[in-house]
């Protein structure tokens, strides 16, 4: 049960043969791996920074890890997200499981992405090729929770 | 009290951190908030529209109305777009 | 969008790099690996052999992958399905899906698992360490449809 | 006609192909299981019932009152179970 918050690129392949090597308890091993999209035909983005929270990063990622095992009976899981600069092509998040059935290592790792996406301390900011930067807008999901504080759109 | 900001909170104000001393009338997130909009023209673009704020206690998310406790560590940023 | 029946075992590292290399669209790769489990402290189950019906599974993988194609947007897709004697520990079967979105890619990923698990023509006989081979009964699912048949137990 | 075998269906009959010609009586898939089931004592075992065989016909999964076309490939064989 791995989390690392790291700058450097990883390699998917490794990681998952890694998880799995050993333990025959394991019967399947589900993954997703995020990458750098292309928008730049609609917005001329060419990279992006990924900011955090340093310390509240890792606190967030182990407790919703915490929490995927207690939900699904998981062998070993694993979470890598990257932050800094990043092109387009290069992989952003890896979130990894294994269990004793493909059910549980499915929906444990989709469970940990769509955690990653709306409560992991992490801002995009992305450059376009004319080198200008901006802030990326938070998705429509968390405009719910922003109801309590007011309702003026984001700037 | 330590106060941190990321993203384009961090961007407007033009610090990451900064050490501030709010008066005792200052007992929740949202008022300090509030009193640090009113630090300078930076702290006020930043803060100028709170449903676009999002708060942090000690490295937990909390709500506004929040009291904040002695010696916490408070992280003022805007709504997480990371994976 | 490809699919392979073989023998030999694969490398889902190497599958997953070489599925998402080169296309700036994709934002998102789903897997999963089944693997050949370890159920000796049960069963004395050392290894299997998993045959199949030639023909018949290259068309029927080659159907579904058509049919996830429809549901989904996918930029690409992959399944491998092992057939012959394996041992614990070794992969049996992999599914990678590739997609811009998160989501497309996770909800075709266990699509292709779900079916690939009820309609590909695949038989498993498992060996126990004292030399015997028994064939695996199929799971409750299927006496759905076994009863229009009939309604005895499987021997 | 052409009929395969897979799985402990082909083990009980002991031979994974064989060339059968039927009477001009069996019309359907569950018409030829019944049939097969009286050529030898390994046939009377692998369809003794028929709750546990499934049939395709020319690589597509069939139902038992599918009827045969001509010059088919039939198969028969337990509920799969791979993956």
């Amino acid at each position: 049960m791995t989390v690392r918050i790291q700058a450097e690129r990883f390699d998917t392949g490794a990681e998952i043969d890694t998880l799995a090597a050993g333990n025959t308890a394991i019967g399947g091993v589900a993954s997703f791996t995020g990458y750098v999209r292309d928008f730049s035909t609609e917005s001329g983005v060419t990279a992006m920074t990924l900011e955090h929270y340093p310390g509240m990063t890792e606190r967030m990622l182990e407790q919703i890890e915490t929490e995927a095992r207690q939900r699904w009976q998981l062998e070993a899981s694993l979470i890598i997200h990257r932050y800094g600069r990043m092109t387009v092509g290069e992989p952003i998040v890896l979130v990894v499981t294994a269990a004793s059935h493909r059910q549980a290592a499915f929906e444990s790792a989709e469970f940990l992405m769509d955690w990653l996406k709306t409560k992991a301390p992490f801002w995009k900011c992305e450059e376009t090729a004319d080198g200008r930067e901006h802030w990326v807008d938070a998705r429509e999901s968390d405009d719910l929770a922003a109801a309590r504080w007011g309702g003026l759109p984001c700037g | 009290m330590n106060v941190l900001y990321f993203a384009w909170v961090r961007t407007k104000i033009g610090k990451g951190r900064e050490d501030v001393t709010p008066p005792s009338t200052v007992v929740t997130v949202a008022d300090l908030a509030a009193w640090l909009r009113q630090q300078s023209p930076g702290h006020a673009e930043a803060f100028g529209n709170l449903a676009c704020i999002r708060a942090a206690i000690n490295q937990e998310f909390v709500e506004p109305d929040t009291p904040i406790p002695a010696g916490a560590e408070i992280a003022f940023f805007p709504p997480v777009t990371g994976g």
